[in-house]
Order: structure tokens, then sequence, then C-alpha cells
């Protein structure tokens, strides 16, 4: 039995992870993936809570419907990169900046 | 297992008895549905097929909603506590069928968007999609409802924003949309499965929620709510998460740009009320210290929104960024009333919201007409306009009139209603929010003045250098327009007519 | 519908008419407009007769208001505020009807004036015709939300007014004077909602945006913030003299008071001619007018303990402003700082909480709304001839434009307070109020009397100089021969707009008995209120 | 029943008339009934009538007319004097194109100055007093073309409004302690102001009372009026400049009439003067009777010359109320105002001549300068005769109506001084060293103009120069015998008889000393002939006699020469520079002064104009500035990079978290 506070150290520092690779990645597939990292984090912490929920369930249907959504949301942001692409032959965002005041 | 199958029958049981008041949306999800299939087989340039059918399906949702709205007077729980159905739900709904519909013709009336090679039949497909998440989002009473709508509504922006992409602008305001969004609803996520763990329930409506949140540290239980609020702040763009609205705002087409300044962010109020509401009657019921403290915070976010928005928009010329600011501003003004947190407080956000969208939307409108028959998109280039486009200048003076509170305009009425409140609030309680609140929310009315001005400045005191030379015709979107404004004047003098 | 309600109601009707009318017909604009302004002149003046200055003492008591007319108009449930009543309610006092005549007369005029106006008629008309719909509105309304309703309704035709029709500047002398107005009228507006919240209806029970109720210290809801026995602070001020301050700034920025009057010069200055006219003429008795109606009605206690700042507000404003006039090379800009020198003895006046004060201060508001018609009128009458007023390009007038320089010299006369007309009973009485004040109520000390008088010494002054100036010695003009052609003397319309100010200023002054009789029960009830505490 | 005709009648010169016979018809009217009216109430009981001219607040405002010894005597001195120059202006006046225009101002200043005499009411009285101001300013700037014209009645006014001030704030005062300005009740027998009194440094009336302070104000305020109306110092120099207007003006209204009615206005409310206000209106009139007079003695300008010798008669009208002889003050303006009155039309006749002859004969010379006439005794003699006799009733000669009034001031002045004794009584002393001022001035314009010969005779010939026309000579001549004793009074010498001083109370501050009765008369008649006689040795001989040069003189008598020499010298060459230093002291101090004032006035405009443009709108402007700032900073973070936003944002989460850490810690 691994303590539950293994479970949540684990999630924050995925979550930590995932929002250092947001920040600081130069390409924006990267911070897709970093993305993935924070929620995933959530997910492993709704799977490991979803152990007192026994009744609903809902910590694991919660981490379903999270993955489900995360994936179209993958889908989505991936289509909009390559648009990006298209027009830019780049996906730094750091270079995409014409929208600014 | 065993005690699940036990269960088992009573959860179809709720699930069976919940169809009925799921009416709506299903007439949604079978409109979206059919316009898939109608979209695939009668692909027409013009899509007319897919516009009648989203047309009437929403049409028809909306009639049902209203049939709702007798017999929702105490709030129905359904689908084992993850909606609720109830009179501010309701009206929330019926907004939102009213603004899509308006999108709806927006993107009808729009040239542009008709003249686009991909086609629109795909942007009257997502109609039905968004409206069913913005009506989940205002139903929803369940951390994983909250969640799931509000990725809905997101997945679908994303979409519209990255849709007509003819240009690197508007790939760059979608992806940016889109990286923000995750991010944030990433956040969000993981703020909720916090939830989730201090509290072991997903439904708001649980007392245990509040019980066991209760229990833990305030530091703790603070960090996890501020998480959740970060997500639905997204869709609110409210201050620090605002980022990405001018950008999104300028670089998405004009009708979509209308739809993100309107539907989601009513929506997010929705889900920011209902999120609240746990912790209202948990801090109604108990004596003890409240599990958090919303009016501080939210009056933070609140002042400091106004503030940004307002007087960042004194120096925008490009017209959507500026209605961005301001419409941050306005986040601002109304997070007042959610503050008040009261019956009346409410009441005035809805009215004020009605008015807000309905004048964003016009002044969109208008916006878009300008930028498509004469290419022009920055307020300094409005010079002259008055002349050109007389009925349509006037009716967007009308509007920004509005937008600044002046009477005799809804948009009057709404900054007393809910100056009304914030009052009502501050005489019971004599908080310093409220009052910082209230002296920043006249403050920035004044400034808000100042940039919406530069409209009628340009347009009717300036004269223009160039003769223009484009044909003046009325069209459906100025007489829809007209009738917005005409709506502004009459709900401005005759309030009585909608509370 | 009563007759009053027909007198707001008419222009507005008018103007819809003009936005109606194919602009085939543009020559007609300006007699719809005219008709309407004469009916409604018709009818203040039927009301003016029939106004009855003993029986209709107003200020707190709605039976004793002519013509009220109370209708239910917003009536919002809203749950535990209660329910909010807005009535459409309308009367006429002693304090308002005198203003009533005013609009109506100066309206005439402006209207006159603005035969001159050569684009966009039909903006031009509708948007002039809504104005004096919102002026009269605020004149007589007694609902404090319907009153401040038609407050920010004269905003919007102002500004287009301003910004369409008016001088080079006239960008920013449109956004500067709105923004001025509504900085003071958002805060009023917390103020309403705060006196709304403080104030029940004695017959419903329920909030109230009625002011005669607001004047009415039982009315208040016990700890609410502005009632008078709570004492709640607001930022260690009190919250009654928070409330009277905040509306008293919002008025005062009408009025306008020293330092708070920087939009009027740019204003008047880059407005066209009739709308230099409304501003000057009916504009600034709005924000005197607000300050009797509203914040020493409604505040007395506050007004009382506060009388002496306002009096030395209104010494400054008289000799500040009347520095600025000396200093002044533009003709009209001239005009617009002797407007702020004068409305400083309005507020001197009305500070002084006296019945000599306070009537002086009603006759002096009135008063200067027909001279300083007057005075714009004929500054509007050169620009409009050779589209210059700058004083040092001209001199001699008098050789050429005799007529001109006749009525110029009355109403500089008149201004300066010379015995005859208007002015001069009002400036006496305002100063004499004050004066006495020290005796009576010891509100305003003495010297400042003493030293509003020396604002009659300045304006005789920068008027009499600009006279010497401008009009006597050998005609010699910046434009030379052309100006001299250009420099036609007043037409046979001019006249007649200049002959009926000359008239009420002149009448005014002979029988201020006219003005005073109808106005002296409300001013002494107005007294008695305050003293009531 | 006259008065109601008469009520109307006065309104009629109010119209504005576009003949000058309807003028003369109305003002001609106004006499007969004035006339009327004083037969009927002189020494009779006043009558008081009064109709409520307007209500304000609870107080009503009676006025009415108010007729006692004052007014009646001033109406028919005011009307009479008005029809005389209303006839003479028919001549003087002719062929001047704005000629409707000067019926009409002169009617509006008949009109008020009647008012202002009969107003029951200091109000009315105020408002008669400004249009008095008002029509008088017309009048002077009625040559609106010439520059001088213009610049003169615009320091007219200023200073007359200086003056008004003074009168609104004693009014002002008046009615703050006694609730009424009706002069009845206020300064009538048992007047209000009588009853109020002074105890413990607090004036008190009823029930209101403030601080004893305010009654010398309100005392020093109403003077302020007269010192300006009547042009007392420092406020007399717009007087010269108002010579400016046609003589007919200056000889109606600033001798005659206008000027005297601060005098009026000192006798109407005399009861209010405390005993410091009387000596500062002592010592003003004094000082500024000889002032004026030494002044006039080197002017050029046959109207300035004139003008000085009214301020000087004033400051002895003046000096008379501050001695408390109210009596002998009016006596003297009744007196003054005829002679100077005829002194000016005679000096318009003769500038009437000059400029006539300028015109003929084409030449550049200014037709004032008494420098440019002479002789004209020959040409002139109704002319002469008449100013002569005015100038010997203005130097107070036995059998002159001027020797009555002037000789009644200076017994009482020194009679007053005597009671006071000390320092007080440099002010009689002054006063008769004034008249002997007097004597020289005006007997040297005398024969400057009308004895030697013409100066200009070298280039023209005087067949030009004739007589005055009729209607200006028997103006003149009716003039003149009002200059005479018998219609003052019936014994030469003893000013008590006269019916004027009889008329009203005599002041009984002071013991009659009869040492002065006959003494001061005395000693001033002798000085005067011999410095008369003096004026025509210099001034009435054929050479240029100014000139103190040895073989300018006639042969008489060396020693007289030598004596005359010393004289010349020690008391003549210092009293002439004495006269030229005072009037640099005019015109460069006090005038300078007064222009001080004026720049002052428009420095601080100036700086208030700038404070107003870059202080006050520069601080609207700088919150518009810095809101633009903040608009700039906000916007400094839309970068438009996206981790930048988002590094930003979750800075700002931090830091609520934070904040939230340490509140829930606490």
């Amino acid at each position: 039995m691994i303590p539950l506070a293994h479970f949540m150290l684990i999630s924050a520092a995925l979550f930590c992870i995932g929002l250092y690779a947001v920040l600081s990645k130069r390409n924006a597939i990267m911070i897709l993936i970093g993305i993935e990292f924070m929620l995933n984090a959530a997910i492993l912490n709704f799977v490991a809570f979803g152990k007192y929920d026994k009744l609903h369930m809902g910590g694991q249907l919660f981490a379903l419907f999270a993955i489900v959504l995360a994936a179209a949301a993958v889908a989505v942001s991936l289509a909009i990169i390559l648009n990006v692409y298209t027009y830019y032959k780049n996906i730094d965002p750091t270079v995409i900046d014409q929208l600014r005041d | 297992m065993n005690e699940f199958t036990s269960v088992l029958p009573e959860l179809i049981k709720n699930i069976t008895t919940g169809m009925p008041h799921f009416l709506p949306e299903i007439v949604l999800i079978i409109t979206f549905i059919v316009v898939i299939l109608t979209d695939l087989f009668y692909p027409g340039k013009k899509s007319v097929h897919t516009y009648i059918l989203v047309l009437t399906g929403i049409v028809i949702s909306a009639f049902f909603t209203i049939l709702q709205y007798q017999s929702s007077v105490n709030g129905i729980s359904v689908f084992n506590d993850t909606l609720k159905i109830d009179r501010i739900g309701i009206i929330f709904k019926l907004l939102f069928s009213a603004v899509v519909i308006l999108y709806a013709l927006f993107i009808k009336g729009n040239t542009r968007m008709q003249n686009h090679t991909k086609g629109i039949g795909d942007l009257y497909m997502l109609l039905p999609g968004a409206l069913l998440g913005l009506n989940l989002m205002a139903m929803a009473s369940s951390l994983l409802m909250v969640y799931l709508s509000i990725e809905m509504v997101s997945l679908v922006s994303y979409l519209m924003v990255g849709y007509v992409s003819d240009g690197e602008k508007q790939s760059e305001a979608a992806m940016k949309y889109a990286l923000f969004g995750g991010v944030c609803s990433a956040i969000m996520l993981y703020g909720m499965s916090l939830l989730y763990a201090f509290t072991g329930t997903l439904s708001l409506s649980d007392p245990q929620f509040m019980i066991r949140l209760a229990e833990m540290p305030q530091s703790v239980a603070a960090i996890a709510i501020i998480l959740v609020l970060v997500g639905i702040g997204f869709k609110l763009a409210f201050v620090p998460l605002h980022f990405w609205s001018p950008d999104v705002y300028e670089g998405a087409p004009i009708p979509v740009t209308a739809f993100l300044s309107t539907g989601p962010k009513m929506a997010g109020f929705a889900v920011l009320i209902r999120f609240m509401e746990p912790f209202h009657t948990a801090s109604n019921t108990s004596q003890g210290t409240p599990v958090f403290d919303f009016v501080a915070i939210l009056s933070v976010i609140a002042i400091s929104s106004m503030i940004v928005g307002n007087f960042a928009a004194i120096w925008q010329n490009n017209m959507k960024r500026m209605l961005a600011y301001s419409s941050i501003g306005h986040t601002g003004l109304i997070l007042m009333a959610i503050i008040v947190n009261s019956n009346d407080g409410i009441k005035a956000m809805l009215f004020y919201l009605m008015m807000y969208s309905i004048a964003n939307m016009a002044a969109f409108m208008i916006a878009g007409k300008i930028e498509e028959r004469t290419g022009i998109i920055n307020i300094s280039s409005y010079k002259g306009l008055g002349k050109v486009y007389p009925l349509e200048m006037v009716c967007f003076v009308i509007i920004l009139m509005s937008l600044t509170g002046l009477p005799p305009l809804a948009g009057f009425m709404g900054k007393v209603l809910i100056f009304s409140a914030a009052i009502e609030s501050y005489s019971a309680s004599n908080s310093l929010w409220m009052l910082s609140l209230l002296i920043v929310a006249a403050l920035t009315t004044v400034v808000s003045l100042f940039y919406y001005f530069k409209i009628p400045l340009n347009a009717f005191l300036r004269q223009s250098d160039e003769v223009f030379i484009v044909k003046v015709k009325r069209d459906a979107l100025s007489y829809i327009s007209l009738i917005l404004t005409l709506l502004l004047i009459l709900w401005g003098i005759m309030p009585g007519l909608l509370i | 519908m009563s007759l009053l309600s027909i007198l707001i109601f008419l222009p507005l009707f008018a103007g819809l008419i003009i936005v109606v009318l194919p602009s085939s017909v543009r020559e007609g604009y300006k007699y719809v407009a005219l008709a309407a302004v004469i009916i409604q002149v018709l009818i203040s003046a039927y009301i003016y007769l029939h106004f009855n200055g003993n029986v209709f003492t107003g200020i707190a008591d709605q039976n004793k208001y002519q013509l009220v007319e109370r209708l239910p108009w917003i009536s919002l449930n809203l749950g535990a505020m209660g329910k909010l009543q807005i009535d459409y309610f309308l009367g006429l006092d002693g304090l308002s009807m005198p203003f009533m005549l005013l609009t109506s007369v100066v309206m005439l005029v402006a209207l006159l004036a603005s035969w001159e106006i050569k684009i966009n008629l039909k903006g031009y008309f509708a948007l002039f015709l809504l104005l004096d719909t919102a002026i009269l509105g605020v004149f007589s309304a007694l609902d404090f939300f319907l009153f401040y309703i038609f407050y920010e309704l004269m905003l919007m035709p102002l500004y287009f007014l301003i910004g369409i029709w008016g001088g080079v500047r006239r960008e920013y002398a449109a956004i500067k004077f709105f923004l001025y107005t509504l900085f003071g009228s958002v805060f009023m507006l917390l103020v309403i909602i705060g006196l709304y919240f403080s104030v029940t209806d004695p017959a419903t029970g329920y909030h109230t945006f009625n002011m005669l109720s607001m004047m009415d210290p039982k009315n208040y809801v016990e700890g609410s913030i502005f009632s008078a026995l709570a004492h709640n602070e607001l930022f260690g001020v009190s919250a009654r003299l928070l409330g009277f301050i905040v509306l008293f700034i919002a008025f005062a920025i009408k009025v306008p008071i020293v330092p708070l009057h920087t939009w009027l010069p740019d204003a008047h200055v880059e407005a066209p001619t009739p709308v230099s006219i409304i501003l000057a003429g009916i504009l600034l008795k709005v924000g005197g007018y607000g300050i009797l109606r509203v914040c020493v009605s409604i505040f007395p206690d506050a007004a009382i303990q506060s009388a002496w700042w306002l009096g030395l507000i209104g010494i400054v404003s008289i000799i500040y402003g009347a520095l600025n006039a000396l200093a002044q090379t533009d003709l009209k800009r001239l005009v617009a700082y002797s407007s702020i020198s004068h409305m400083g003895f309005v507020l001197l006046g009305i500070a002084s909480i006296t019945p000599e004060g306070i009537s002086g201060a009603m006759m002096q508001m009135i008063s200067h709304g027909f001279l300083s018609s007057m005075l714009f009128f004929l500054v509007g009458i050169i620009y409009s001839r050779v589209h210059d007023r700058e004083i040092p390009h001209f001199r001699g007038l008098a050789l050429i434009m005799p007529k001109f320089s006749a009525f110029i010299m009355i109403a500089f006369f008149a201004s300066l307070g010379l015995p005859g007309f208007s002015a001069f009973i009002a400036e006496a009485f305002s100063l004499i109020g004050a004066f006495n004040s020290e005796s009576i109520n010891g509100l305003l000390p003495r010297w400042m009397a003493v030293c509003g008088t020396l604002g009659i010494l300045l304006s005789a002054c920068y008027f009499l100089w600009t006279l010497q100036r401008m009009f006597f010695g050998e005609t010699r003009l910046f434009g030379g021969e052309k100006w001299k052609i250009q420099l036609t003397d007043v037409n046979a319309r001019e006249v007649t707009a200049l002959c009926i100010l000359t008239a009420f200023a002149l009448v005014l002054g002979i029988m201020p008995s006219l003005a005073f009789d109808k106005m002296n029960a409300s001013v002494l009830e107005l007294i008695r209120l305050v003293n009531l505490k | 029943m006259p008065l109601l005709t008469f009520f109307i009648n006065v309104f009629v010169p109010g119209k504005f008339t576009r003949s000058g016979f309807c003028a003369i018809a109305s003002i001609a009217i106004s006499l007969l009934c004035s006339l009327l009216i004083f037969i009927a109430m002189w020494n009779q009981p006043f009558i008081h009538v009064q109709t409520n001219w307007f209500t304000i607040g609870s107080w009503s405002l009676n006025v009415g007319i108010l007729l006692n010894n004052l007014s009646v005597l001033m109406l028919p001195l005011v009307s009479g004097i008005a029809l005389l120059v209303h006839i003479y202006s028919t001549k003087y006046m002719q062929g001047d194109p704005y000629l409707h225009r000067y019926w009409a101002y002169l009617g509006l200043f008949c009109f008020s100055m009647l008012g202002l005499v009969i107003a029951d009411n200091l109000l009315l009285i105020y408002i008669c007093w400004e249009l008095v101001g008002f029509s008088s300013y017309l009048l002077i700037g009625f040559w609106f073309t010439r520059n001088a014209a213009v610049q003169a009645n615009k320091k007219a006014f200023i200073m007359n409004r200086l003056g008004d001030i003074g009168f609104l704030t004693g009014i002002m005062i008046l009615f703050s302690q006694f609730q009424t300005l009706d002069v009845i009740s206020l300064f009538g027998e048992k007047g209000l102001v009588g009853n109020a009194i002074v105890t413990g440094g607090v004036w008190t009336s009823g029930l209101h009372h403030m601080p004893a302070g305010w009654l010398t104000f309100a005392g020093l305020a109403f003077f302020l009026g007269a010192v300006a109306k009547s042009a007392q110092f420092p406020l007399h120099t717009w007087l010269p400049d108002a010579m400016e207007g046609p003589t007919s003006v200056s000889s109606l209204i600033h001798a005659a009439t206008m000027v005297a009615a601060g005098v009026f206005l000192l006798a109407r409310i005399y009861p209010l003067f405390n005993d410091t206000v009387l000596i500062v209106i002592a010592a003003t009139g004094a000082f500024t009777a000889f002032m004026a007079g030494t002044i006039a003695l080197t002017q050029n300008d046959i109207k300035r010359i004139l003008a000085f010798s009214t301020i000087s008669q004033l400051g002895f009208m003046i000096l008379a109320m501050g001695v408390g002889a109210s009596a002998s003050s009016l006596f003297h303006l009744g007196t003054h105002a005829f002679f100077k009155c005829l002194l000016f039309l005679g000096a318009g006749a003769i500038i009437h001549e000059m400029a006539h002859l300028k015109e003929k004969t084409g030449l550049d010379y200014d037709p004032q300068d008494i420098r440019n006439m002479g002789g004209l005794r020959k040409y002139m003699p109704v002319t002469f005769v008449t100013m002569a006799i005015a100038s010997l009733a203005l130097i107070a000669i036995p059998l002159t109506s001027g020797y009555l009034s002037k000789d009644a001031i200076l017994i009482e002045s020194f009679e007053w001084a005597e009671g006071k004794g000390g320092w007080y009584r440099l002010v009689p002393y002054s006063a008769m060293i004034t008249s002997w001022l007097t004597a020289f001035y005006i007997s040297r314009l005398i024969f400057k103009v009308f004895f030697g010969k013409f100066r200009l005779k070298e280039k023209v010939g005087l067949h030009h120069v004739h007589e005055a026309p009729p209607a200006m000579k028997y103006v003149l001549v009716v003039l003149s015998l009002f200059c005479l004793f018998p219609v003052f009074s019936l014994n030469p010498f003893m000013f008590e008889d006269a019916w004027v001083i009889q008329g009203f109370p005599q002041a009984d501050n002071m013991t009659r000393i009869n040492a002065f009765h006959t003494v001061v008369p005395a000693a001033v008649n002798l000085i005067s002939v011999f410095l008369i006689y003096l004026c025509f040795l210099w001034y009435g001989s054929n050479k240029p006699a100014p000139d103190f040069s040895k073989n300018g003189l006639f042969k008489f008598s060396q020693q007289q020469w030598f004596f005359d020499k010393a004289y010349n010298t020690v008391f003549v060459a210092g009293v002439l520079s004495f006269s030229r230093f005072l009037y640099q002291f005019d015109l460069i101090i006090v005038d300078g002064i007064v222009n001080l004032f004026g720049t002052i006035g428009r420095g601080f405009a100036r700086i208030s104009d700038w404070f107003d443009r870059n202080i006050i709108d520069g601080l609207v402007n700088l919150i518009g500035y810095l809101a633009g700032k903040l608009g700039k900073l906000i916007r400094k973070f839309q970068t438009g990079r996206l981790q930048q936003y988002l590094v930003t944002m979750l800075l700002i989460i931090l830091t609520l978290f934070i904040y939230k850490y340490y509140t829930a810690a606490i």
C-alpha cells in the first residue's frame, strides 16, 4: 500500500514539471506536452483519492472525462499549431508576437 | 461491487427522472448531430440549410427552456446533483440562446465569413455545441460538470477562433488562446483534484463538501480554491487572467470576437455563482470564520480589472482591442454584483449582463459592417464616417453611451442596479472593500467615457481627408443593430419590462 | 398629462418630427423648432401668470407645488432591497418656476442665433430640442432619479453640439466639458443611491427617490448611511457632510466654481454661439438650482456646516474670475470668465442662508441668464461677420456699427451692475445677504461681503476697458477695408433677440417684484427648513 | 398736489428726446414744479410718501420721495442750472452729428440727479447715484472717437465705482444693523442711528449688534463714496480728465451738480458719523482744497484751472461737513453751483470762439490754452463782465454770494478749531491760505484771458472774435445775477442772515466767537484784493508778464520791484514751484498710484490667467496625463508573448497565495 502522500508528491512534482515546461520551452508542442503533464498530475490525484469515494466513483469518472477532454484539446491545439506553422514557419511562441500592444 | 449494484437502479431512476428537465439540451444535441449530417450531405457553399436548421434547433431549445421556467421556482437537482435547474440558470440559458442566435445572424450577415473558401457550414455546426456547453455551465453544480462544460465551451471557442484562418494574426490568436486556455484548465483541474482530495466529493451541493473543506487548514483550502478560480477567471478574463483577451479579440474574426466577449463571459459568471453558492450558504448558517474570503480576493480582482481594463483601453486604436479592454473593465464591474452576493446583486448582474451582451453584440455588428465595407479597423480612421453611415453611427453612439452608463439607456439602469446593490451591502456591512469598489467603479466610468467617445469623436467631430466611395447600403445587420439599440433605449426608460 | 409634461416633451416631439422629415425640406427644420419653442414660451408664460407665489411655496411639501404630476414609473421588485419605486414626479415651486420661463426665453434667443448654422441642420435641431427637453426636465423633476436622468441627458446633446458645430479646438473642449461633468455626476449617482436606501416614503414604507421625502429627517431609516441621527462616518468625515460635498461638487462643476471651472472658458469659446448662449444662460443655472434644490434642502445641517467654505469659494470665484477676465484678449473668453465671476455671487448668496442672500442669488441667476445670453449673442454677431474676436483686432466699432455698439453698451453696463438692470438688484442683495449673515445666523464673516464688492469694481474695469479698446476711438480694424464691409450692423432678427433680452433685464431691474413675488415664499420656506435642521 | 405733477414731470427728462426743444421744455416744467414745491415746502415739515417696490423674503423695500428742506433746496438748484445749461447748449453744441444722443444723455442725467435729491431710501439714492455716474460717463465720452475722452470716461467711471463700493458697503452695514434703508427712519428725528448706542466696543441697535469698529467703518465707507463722487483726494484725478467732455457738460455735471452729490450724501446721512470720521472728513477736505488750489496756480488749460478750482471748492464743502457746519456747506454748495457754472459756461463761450477762430484761420493751436488768449475784454464784453462777477464770487469779495458762503465756512471752521485746539488749527489756516490761492489763480485766469493783448495777434486779426450768441449770452447774464448777494441774503456781510443757513439746523457744538466774524473776512479779503492787484500787475499788462525778468515789467516803482523780487523769490516762486511740484505730484504720484493699481490689477490678472492656464488647467491635464501613463504602464505587460503572459499571471497568483497564506496564518 503506497501512502497517499506519495501520490500527492508525485502529482505535485508532475504539475511543477509541466508548469516549468510550459513556461520555459521555446516550442509550442513542448508547451502542449507541459500542459499534458499538468493535466495528468491532476488526473493522478483524482484516481488516488477516488479510493475514498467508492460509492460514486467520482474520482475515476472524472479522470476518464479528463483524459478524453485532454485528448480533444490536444487535437484541437495541434491543428491550430499546425496552422500557425503554415504562416510563420516557426512555432516558437516568443517569436510569434504580432498581436501586442 | 455489490454495493454498487444495490444503488444502480436508483441511479438509473435518477437519470430517467432527470431526462425531462434536460429536454432543451437534448434538443441541442439532436440539432448538433442533425447539422453535422446535413452539412455532410448538402455541403452548399452558403450552407443555408445548416443555418436554418441551427436556428430552428436553438429556438426550439429556447422554447423548452422557457417552459422550464414555471416549474423551477425552487431549483431542481438532476443527474445525481451534477446539474441544477433553477431560475437563475434558466435566465442565463435564455440569454445564451439569444446571444447565439444573434451570433448566427451575425455570421450570416458577414460577407467575409460567408465568402470564406472553407465554407461556413462547419461554423454553424459549432453553434449548438457552444450553446450546449454554455447551458451546462449555467446548470453545473458539480466540479465534474464545471470542468466538462468549461472545456466544452473552450474547445468550441478555440475552433471558432482558428476556423477562418486567413492570416497570421488569426492563427496566432488561436494558438495563444488554445495554449493559454490549456494551461488554465490544467491548473483548474489540479485545483479541482485537490478539492476532491480534501472533501471526497465532487458535488458542490453536498453538505460534506463544505464541512470537510472547513476542516482543512485555511491556507491549503485557499490554494485549491484559487486554482479553481484561475480556470473560471480564464473564461471571465479578469485580471490577472486577462492577457489573452486583447490579443485573441483582435485576431479573431469579428463575429467570433462578439461571441467570445459575450457568451463565454456570461457563462463564466454563471459558473462563478454556482461555485460560490456552497460557501455562502455555509457562511450564512455556521457561525465560525468563513472558509474562504471571497470578498477580499474578488474585490482586489474587480478593482484591478476595472483599472486595467479601462486605463489600458485609453490608448487602443484598434476597435476590437479597445472593446476587449473595455470588456475587462465591465467584468470588474459585474464582479461587484457578485461580491455583494445577494439576490439583488444577482438580479442586478443579470440585468447588466443582458445590457452588456446586447450592446457588445450590436457594437461588434456595426464595427464588423464597417470593417467589411471600408476595411477600417482603427478608430482613428473612423473620421467622417458619421456622414457616410448616419444610421449605423448614431446607433453605435447610443450603444457606447449605454456601455458608458449614461441615462436614459439600459446601461445606466444596469449601473444603478449594481451600485444600489453595492451600497445596500455597504450600509449593511460597512466594508471598506465595498466602498473602494464603488469609488473605483465611479472613477473608471469617467475614464471609460474617454475612450468610448473616441468613436463619435472621429465619426462626427472630425472631417475625413479622403472621400469614401463605398456604396452605402443598409442590410439586415443594420436593422438588427437598430433594433438592439432601440431595445437598449426601451429598457433604459422602462426597465420594469425586464425584471 | 399635465401642462408641465406637455411643456417638457413638446421639444422632444418636435425633434422627432425633424428627424423623420426628409432632408428635402431641410430649410423647414428651423421653423419647426421655432414653432416648438414659441409654443413653449407661451406655455411657460401662461404658467408664470397662473403661478401664485404665496400658495405654491413648495420645497418640502408636495401639496404646495404647482402642476404636480406623479405617476409610478419604474417599479422593480428587488427582493431583499424591497421595491425599487421610481416615480415620474414633476412640479413647480418658487425656486424652479422662474427657471422655466428663463429656459424658454433663452432657448428662443438661442434658436434665433441658430440661423447662422449652415451644416447638418437635421442633427443640429434635433439635438437642440433634445437638450431643451432635458433642461426643462431638470428644472421640474422632483424625483431624484428622474432629476438625474434629465441632468445626464443634457450632456450628450451638448457634447455633440459643441463637438460638431464648434470652433477650432472643439474636440478638446467638448470632451473636457463632458469629462468634468460626468466626473461630478457619477459620484452624485452614488450619493443618490445612498439617499435612496436611507429614506422611506412615509406613505408606502418603501425606499424612495422622492426629493421631498429626503428633505424630512423623519423619513430617514434609523441607522442608515445618511440618517442624521446615525452619525455615520466615511473616511473620518461625517457621512452627511460627505454626501453634501459630493453633491455640491457635482453641481459646482456646473456653476462653475474656482478651481473646477476650466472647462468653461474652453467650452464657451469653442461652442457655436447658440450653444454658448444655452451654456451660459441656462446650464450654469442648473448648478445653482441644484445646490438650492438638492444640496441645501436635503442636507441642511451640512450646508450650515460648510457655509463658510461655500462663501469663500464664492468670493474666490468672484475675484479670480474677474481678474482672469481682465487678462483676456479673446472677447468670448472674457465673457466666459465674467460668467465665473458673476456666478460667484450666486454661491455667496446661497452660502449666507438669509432671505436676502438666497433671493439675490436666485435673481442673479435669472439676470445672468438673460445678460450672459445677450453678451454671447453679441460676440457671436461679430464672430459670424469676420470670424475673429480678438479684442486688439478691433477699434472704433461704434462708428461703423452704432446699433450694435448701443446693444453692447447696454449689455456691458447691465452686466457690471448698473442700477435699472436686473444684475444690480441681484448683486446688491447677494452681498447684503452675505453681509447680514453674521448678524442673523453667524455663517459668513462680514469681510466676505466686503471683499465681494471688489468684484463689482473689477467687472467695471474689464468691461469698460473692453469697451474703450474695441468700440471707441477711430475705426481701425485688423482686416482692413474688407472687414469694414463685412461688419454690417445688426439685422432685424438679431435686433428682435436682443430686444427680448434687454427688455427682460430692464423690466426685472425696474420691477424686481415680478420675480421676487414668485419666489419669496419658497425662499422663506427653504430657510425655515434649513434652520429647522 | 404739486407733488403728483412733480413726480410725473421728473420722469419726463428721463425719456430720450430727440430734439433740444423737447428737452428744454421738459426741464423747464421740472423747474417750474421744483419752484412751486420749493415755495410750498420751504421750512415746512417734511413730506414723505412711500410705495412698496418689492419684497424680498419677508422684508419689504418701500421707496418713495422725501421732501425736506435739503431736497427742496436742491430741486430748483439742479433743475434751474440744468435749464440754463440746456439753453446754452442749443447754441454750443449746434451742428454736432450726434446731438440727439447728447440731449438724451442730458435728460438721463437730469432725471437721475433729481431722483437722487428726492429719494428717501439709501438704495434708491445709490441707484440714482450710479445712474448719475453712468450718464456722466456717457457725456464725458460723448466725443468717443477722441482717445483721451474715452480714457477719461473710463477712469471717471472706475473711480466712481470705487466710491460706489464704499457706498454699497455702507448700505450693507446699515441694513445689517437696522434692517431698513429708509432715510427717515434711519436718520430722522429719533432715528434708529441716533438711538443706537455704542457700549463696550459693541454697537447695538435693538436686537442687532456688531463691533463698534463697524460704525466707523460705515462712516468711512459712505465717505469713500462721497470722496469719489466729489473728487476729493486721493480720488480726484478723474475730474480734470473729465474736462474732455463738452464744456456745457462740464459746467452742469462736473461743476454744479453731480460733484455736489457727495456733499449732499454726507448731509443726508450726517447723523451716522462719529468723531473719528468727521475728523477724517475735515482733514481730507482741507487738504484737497489746499492741494487743488495750489495746482490750479500753474495750469494753462482754462478748463483744467476751473476743474482744479472746483475740486478745491468741493474741498471747502467737505471740510465744512467735517467741522459740523453742514448748513454752510450746503450754502456754499448752492452758491458755488451758480458761479462755477457761470465760469465754465463763460469759458465755454471763449473756447467756442477760439475754436471758431481756429477753424477760420486754419492755425494749429490749442483753443483752451490761456496763453493763446488775451485782450478779449473788448471783443466779448458780456462774457467778461459776467465772468468777472463770478470770479469775484469765487474769491469771496463782499457783495457777492461767495462771500457769504465761504466766509461762513471759514468762520465756522475757525470756531471749530478753537474748540479743539492743537493741530486742528491747521485745518482753518490751510483753508484760509487756499482762499488766497483762489484769489490768485482765478484773477490770473481772468487777466490773462481778458486783459493785455491777444497773443496770437501777430498771426490773425481779432475781428473774427465776437460776442457769444444770444442764447449763451443771456444764460451768462442770468447766472451772474445769482452770484450776487441779494439772492441769498439781504445782509451782504452776515452769512447767518442768509435764508439757506436759517433753513437748516444750526451746528451748536461750537461757540460763536465774534472776533472771527470780523477778522477772518477782513483778512481774507484784504489779502485777496492785494493778490488780485498783484495778478493784474503780472498778467493784466500788455507785456509778457510771467517772465520775471527785469525788462519785462511795467515801470512801476523800482523799490516796490525789489520788494516784489524778494517776495517773488521767496514766496511767489516758492508757491509756484510748490504748485508745480504738487501738480507733478498729482500727475506722477497720485495718478501714478492710480495707474499703478491699474497695472497691478492687470498684472494680477495676468498672473491669475497664467495660473489658470498652467496650474489649474495643468492639474487637470496632469490627471489626464497620469491616467494615460497608467494606461501605458498596463500596456507594457501586453507584450504579445504567450509565456510572458503566463509568467506574469502565475506571479500574481503566487502573490495571492502568499497573501492568503499569511492572512490565514494570522
